[in-house]
């Protein structure tokens, strides 16, 4: 059954009751309208309802099944922040209301700012980014605008672990830059040779994540660190693992000049089958001239936009109005639902729950990609050996885990490890 | 648990952290909350902003949601679930995906659609990237906007693609706002916005002609909306448009300040290769069934990582479900009537307006459902402002963008707005208006 | 996967954010308080959700697949029905909040009631039964009243169709009746000699609906009526089948005394897997006094409650509040939203639909259970000669559609014919 | 589809109607409207109704209702399926009632549950018929109840068992409400509500023992919210109550103008075959697998037609699926803290209202979440006419049924009622008694 709703498609259906009632007057000039009518589907309210509720039941989705997709932190969305973010005082707000009419959001939107800040250690953050990789796209262009601001115009090249997520190189490109890999060792820790090798004038920057995609805590980051910043460059952490570490450890003491951080992941909302998401930038002192437009400002009582005539280095506007604002408030309503302790359980169950499995995986003969380091909230096993004995691949092992109900983990990255899952059950699981 | 990893506390877990790194948790943060209190906390929050009616636009539109297109769109199964990048643990996400490409390129009678981008503002960005792309043998680096587009658009685009060195320039605009070609201009893409920034209808088809004589694409920025009654721009001009962008809020998408809606993006085939984004298509599996899989996968950023045709990963799969659920139960007589309705609403606001207030149309074009309106003697800030006292969001001020236009304002009414909102909103110009007098 | 809630409850589990926060005093006296916690699961809020998401799924339902079962009425319940009647001045309505603060709610009652009149032909209308079998015991307490009041207590009998609903013969013993089955004859309509011969002084009614379970029009009703009447008797309508008729003929005119409405069907509120229903009941002048209350006047602009001072010889309260009052508010909206022609589709389509797929049944070979009739919004077929042939029953059948993702029709009802499916595609159907 | 059927026109389907009977639609309705104006229109209509806070109680209590309560319930799977009686369709929902039936057993403490009946008020009146049915060879027809019985169900009860000549009396009460048997009475059951319709904790122990002694059954009426914290019926006395019932809108069902809610119905295992309604059981199939169906269904209507234990059909399953999931996200723990912060409310909301006002209990015994007051110098009603100006609803005024205690008020306060919401309904309190004085 994969009819599509053309299929279905008669002539003359309709769903009688969302049509607007009346007799319409037009002053638009012949030229300017269709002829044809355009071929969207012709179905009742009823057909409507039920070929997009059975497209539903054929996803697999956290609320029906454990998900334990690496990287990805498909936790639980709680039902609450969804239920409270659809409030008609959040929903029916139109971009332009004047500051005025929306202090209710924008009070929101601050409260959000000083809990990242607090999370992450840094000192500015602006919430505009679309998803991660718009916050990348921001943050890199804050790196790039540093540069050019300084005169600083020979840095070409941004480093990147042969590990890093995908958007990672990405991201460089669209900004201008080169990326330039850099390897991993064996203990899944940046190859500090590597490092030093790469880091010359045209260094304009390194981005990485800690815990790393290969899914290790990045031990020798202060180092790391000041052999960057030596070199001229800065530090762009990805913030897609930072609820490994919530309450534990802050980019912003590793040294880290800009992050974006991904809400749909540490903070809870939901990925929607492909979004939306948000990725909030944090940046440090030195990078704060440059945050993207517009955010917001606490003067006295009032809360108040910030656009760019007050902010004449900014790198711009990320998105027509203010990113995807209602996930914004989902995030903020969750972290105030986690509160400072609740914080902690993440990072703490989340790294309890990856341990626990890793250990229960190993007990049963799988091999893990870096058997002598901790799990952090996720953690790697190769399938090599289980590849080459039986004939098949990591991807077969894959789809028959959702043969069983289960889905898959993350299959093929980071791309250095063979055969490989990465696997992060998340902290809201059970043992069920 | 703790015993069968071999530790003797949660903390060992954490014993890889430098101890120079380790904090100890956020002494700040308040205690969590219960649902419960911050339903009602926020509750108090959100009635601050709450409107009584809503004549802005703008590129955000206070449209009837069906109530369905959210019921079904709320379901865990839509709601929870990933990226589809697994076919067979997402066939629901992806034939929606599929079905939602074919409506829109029906709309903007294109030939192919992408699963959208962030908004209607970085598709537009998006789209300036792809033409850059195909017009690699291009002299210029120039892209050329119509006048009167977004403002907000405009910079959005500008500051993403300005790392690759394009430049974005604005035509000169006519007295009435409407961008006429300038010969000399030699652009690698040409953007035209249609209804433009004020609402009113450029003359597409001149525009459009002239840019493909002058070897440039042409990138659409379109209403959705509007073209349940609008020609579409796969037929502007002689060859129609090449690339078609435009934001989905105004699908089933609540303006929720303006976030999380969808940018569409739609082009003729033989660009697809370029189109950025996700694309869903059918196939057939082993068994000769057929499903649904994302195709031309090689472009995406995890398997090119430099070479992609965007940093794009998570996006807008929600809103995208919500825009399909919508235009499915709307269908084309009700989109129409729909955009009839608007038309018709702004229509008579307007003649009101004009009949019985000091204020005047100040670009007398047609228009489909915006109109810019000059107050003459107040600034538009200083209506917004009075008419908040009566809970109505009178429009957007476009002195914003252009000082010398900070008398007017744009007023929208969409088909919610009722015959006695459109009266009670022009008492209160009048009241707002006469009390400057 | 039958894991009951129970078997993934582990001891400490539980939703944390759903817990009221604070230190709490008490003064109730130490005998008063359990010892022991009530064994309810102990589980996070994910647990629940993917719990009760599951067992969703392994419901049919109206919203994944047709579901034409005899007599129930499985149309689309509109979700803007749903949604309207949901909004927070609904749900927050305390039922003993004073007229005052209530005229939104009383104002929606009065509509109904003064719709359903219309729609029925009776003269005056109570909401209050919960569902068509409350409506029937209302209705039936009525007739009893009727009598008592007129002193005529010798009346002990009432009669039933041998077709009817089961709930009519259950009823009748709830008020403390004897019910008599009546006849149905060979072409479905009532036996009118049975019925002469079963009419008497001890005929305190009939139960009646019209189309019948027969799933035909009773073309002698005004006949049946003179009868009974004559006899002393009142007649009942069975409301159940009023989609049938809906704008076509009114229950009021055939002769009806009283008659509850099925909400749930004929209004499209949604069954919710067993309920919530509505069942209101209409009479006419012969028994307006005796209604249930509470119920609602206009009383100049202001709406007000009917209660029993008003009303001494009410049969009195049948629920400690106002009955379904949430579901009252919906099937007003879906009342409103079909409106004066939308009601008469209801009619139309529902017979169009059925008589269709009857007419394709039998070009299939299936046999009617009354070939000479007219299909009316449903239709009864007899497999008795496909069981004899193939060693099956309707049960098989019926069954092995399920296989196919078609709900089977009500099977075995009417009791009076054969292996018989009772099917009824409802007006919201389309031919896909 | 007409030239299939073999007529001419729709209308020859309805040619069997007499033409005596036949009428062409409905003169008098308005033409069907659009969700759009509905929604606009029904909004207005519910604002008229919206409370800031709700002090009142007796039978409907404003709880915390978790969000995911409805976003699952109302789940199309569980809004528009029928009733579980084909077993294969309806796994779901079977299994949902057999894991509700554990919960309210587990909660009053009996072994025995139904899928629910309709509300609280008609569960009492199945339970009534029920004791009778099992008391068959019982010399009398009386059924007695506690004194401080919920009015409302008094009078359901008696509407719905009065026409088998069933005969429902109250005990006399103590000056405090509280009952107390009288030994001359030998009712066949007796109906013991607690807490009381006053807030009001009864001495069940001794009423129990005493209606046992008598050879009479004991049927509880009680809160289940309540019993998070409070002693369960199945524990009463020397035996426990015979049947428990109650209603279930305090376990997340939103108050709703009272309705639709659910009522329970709970027994000893020996009296099983007497409880009306539906019941879910476990069973295996052919093949072994377990699965889940409706018990005891001999005893319905549709089978048992004039013998059945009950002519209940549609029910409230919807409202049984939003109570499990309640219970289930509440647990032990959870239920407990909500019942003690009810409490813990409504003594400090009683505490303020006699150190600050003319108000003074009426009663001084223990209470749970629910406590009467006496104004003394004006009637409950005109309080709660005043206190509607500031949108407070104040409780439930008694004089309605006891028109010698029109000066009391019966108030609640739930574990959503703040601090502040509780100074400010005192305040209003003192206002409104202070402008009287
Ligand atoms: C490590 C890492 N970085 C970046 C991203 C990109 O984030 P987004 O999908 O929000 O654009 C992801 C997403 O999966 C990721 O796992
Ligand atoms: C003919 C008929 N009468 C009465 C009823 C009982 O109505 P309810 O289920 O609302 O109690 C039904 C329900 O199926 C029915 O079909």
């Amino acid at each position: 059954m994969s009819r599509t709703i053309f299929d279905i498609s008669a002539k003359g259906g309709m769903a009688w009751s969302q049509h607007p009632r009346g007799e319409w007057r037009s002053e638009i000039p012949e030229e300017h309208l269709r002829s044809d009518a355009p071929r969207l589907p012709e179905v009742s309210e009823l057909q409507v309802v039920r070929h997009f509720t059975n497209l539903s039941r054929k996803n697999f989705a956290i609320d029906t099944a454990f998900y334990p997709l690496g990287s990805c932190t498909m936790k639980y969305n709680p039902r609450g922040a969804h239920r409270i973010a659809s409030l008609p005082g959040f929903l029916n707000r139109h971009p332009f209301a004047p500051a005025g009419m929306s202090q209710g959001f924008l009070g929101c939107l601050f409260e959000l700012q000083e809990i990242l800040k607090e999370v992450t250690g840094m000192v500015a953050v602006s919430l505009s980014p679309m998803a991660g990789a718009q916050g990348e796209l921001a943050g890199v262009l804050m790196i790039r605008a540093y540069h050019e601001a300084r005169g600083d115009n020979a840095r070409t090249e941004i480093l990147v672990p042969t590990a890093a997520h995908g958007t990672n190189p990405a991201t460089a490109t669209m900004c201008g830059y080169r990326s330039r890999e850099i390897a991993v060792a064996e203990d899944g820790d940046v190859d500090i040779d590597a490092l030093k090798a790469a880091l010359g004038p045209s260094t304009a920057g390194i981005m990485l994540t800690n815990p790393s995609t290969c899914a290790v805590f990045e031990r020798r980051i202060e180092e790391i660190s000041s052999l960057v910043h030596e070199a001229g460059g800065l530090l762009y952490y990805d913030g897609a693992n930072l609820n490994a570490i919530l309450g534990k450890a802050r980019p912003g003491a590793m040294g880290f000049d800009v992050l974006p951080l991904n809400l749909h992941k540490t903070f809870a909302t939901p990925h929607g089958g492909g979004g939306p998401g948000a990725g909030p930038v944090a940046v440090n002192e030195r990078l704060k001239p440059y945050i993207p437009i517009p955010f917001v400002v606490k003067d006295g009582e009032r809360f108040r936009w910030i656009e760019e005539v007050e902010m004449p280095q900014s790198i711009g506007r990320l998105s027509a109005f203010m990113g995807n604002a209602g996930i914004l408030v989902r995030a903020l309503i969750y972290a105030r639902m986690l509160g400072r302790e609740g914080m902690l359980r993440v990072s703490e169950f989340a790294t309890l729950n990856a341990s626990y499995l890793a250990a229960r995986l190993v007990a049963a003969g799988f091999q893990l990609a870096y058997p002598t380091r901790r799990a952090t909230h996720e953690f790697l096993i190769s399938l090599q050996a289980e590849s080459k004995e039986l004939g098949i691949n990591a991807m077969d092992f894959a789809k028959r885990l959702l043969d069983y109900g289960v889905h898959a983990p993350t299959t093929y990255f980071p791309l250095l490890v063979p055969e490989c899952f990465l696997i992060e059950p998340t902290e809201t699981e059970t043992m069920d | 648990m703790i015993a069968e990893i071999g530790v003797t506390s949660i903390d060992d877990l954490f014993e890889e952290i430098p101890a120079s790194l380790r904090v100890d948790g956020f002494p700040t943060l308040a205690t969590g909350d219960s649902e419960m209190d911050l339903a009602r906390e926020f509750a108090a929050r959100s009635r601050m902003d709450e409107l009584a009616v809503c004549f802005a636009g703008g590129g955000c539109y206070d449209h009837h949601i069906p109530a369905a297109v959210w019921d079904i769109t709320s379901r865990g199964e839509f709601l929870t679930a990933y990226t589809p990048y697994q076919a067979e643990a997402s066939q629901g996400t992806l034939q929606l995906i599929y079905e939602f490409q074919t409506m829109i390129s029906a709309l903007t009678g294109m030939e192919v659609a992408n699963a959208s981008v962030y908004d209607g503002g970085s598709a537009l960005a998006e789209a300036v990237l792809m033409a850059v792309r195909l017009q690699k043998r291009h002299a210029s680096k120039q892209v050329l906007s119509t006048a009167a587009l977004h403002p907000n658009y405009f910079d959005t685009a500008t500051s993403i693609v300005r790392g690759q060195g394009i430049v974005l320039d604005c035509m000169a605009p006519s007295e009435d706002g409407l961008s006429v070609p300038d010969a000399a201009d030699s652009p690698l893409a040409v953007v035209i916005q249609q209804p433009n920034f004020f609402g009113n209808l450029e003359d597409v088809d001149t525009i459009v002609d002239w840019a493909h004589e002058q070897g440039a694409l042409v990138i659409a920025v379109v209403n959705p909306i509007s073209l349940g009654l609008l020609r579409p721009p796969g037929s502007w001009g002689e060859r129609g448009a090449d690339i078609v962008v435009g934001d989905g809020q105004p699908l089933g998408i609540p303006m929720a300040s303006g976030g999380p809606s969808f940018g569409f993006m739609c082009t003729r085939s033989k660009f697809v290769r370029q189109l950025p984004g996700r694309i869903a298509g059918r196939t057939v599996d082993v068994d000769g069934k057929s499903g649904f899989t994302l195709t031309l996968q090689a472009r995406e950023q995890h398997i090119r990582r430099g070479k992609a045709t965007s940093n794009i990963c998570t996006n807008q799969g929600l809103l995208v479900t919500a825009g399909t659920i919508y235009m499915s139960l709307m269908g084309p007589a009700g989109l129409r009537s729909t955009a009839q309705a608007c038309h018709d609403r702004t229509l008579r606001l307007v003649e009101k307006i004009e009949a019985e207030t000091f204020a005047v149309r100040a670009m007398d074009v047609p228009f489909f459902h915006e109109c810019v309106i000059d107050l003459q003697s107040i600034s538009a800030d200083a209506l917004v402002d009075r008419l908040a006292s009566r809970d109505i969001l009178a429009g957007v001020p476009l002195g914003h963008w252009w000082p010398d236009r900070a008398t007017q304002l744009l007023v929208c009414a969409t088909e919610r707005r009722t015959q006695e909102e459109i009266d009670s909103f022009v008492d209160s110009i009048s009241w707002a208006l006469g009390a400057n007098a």
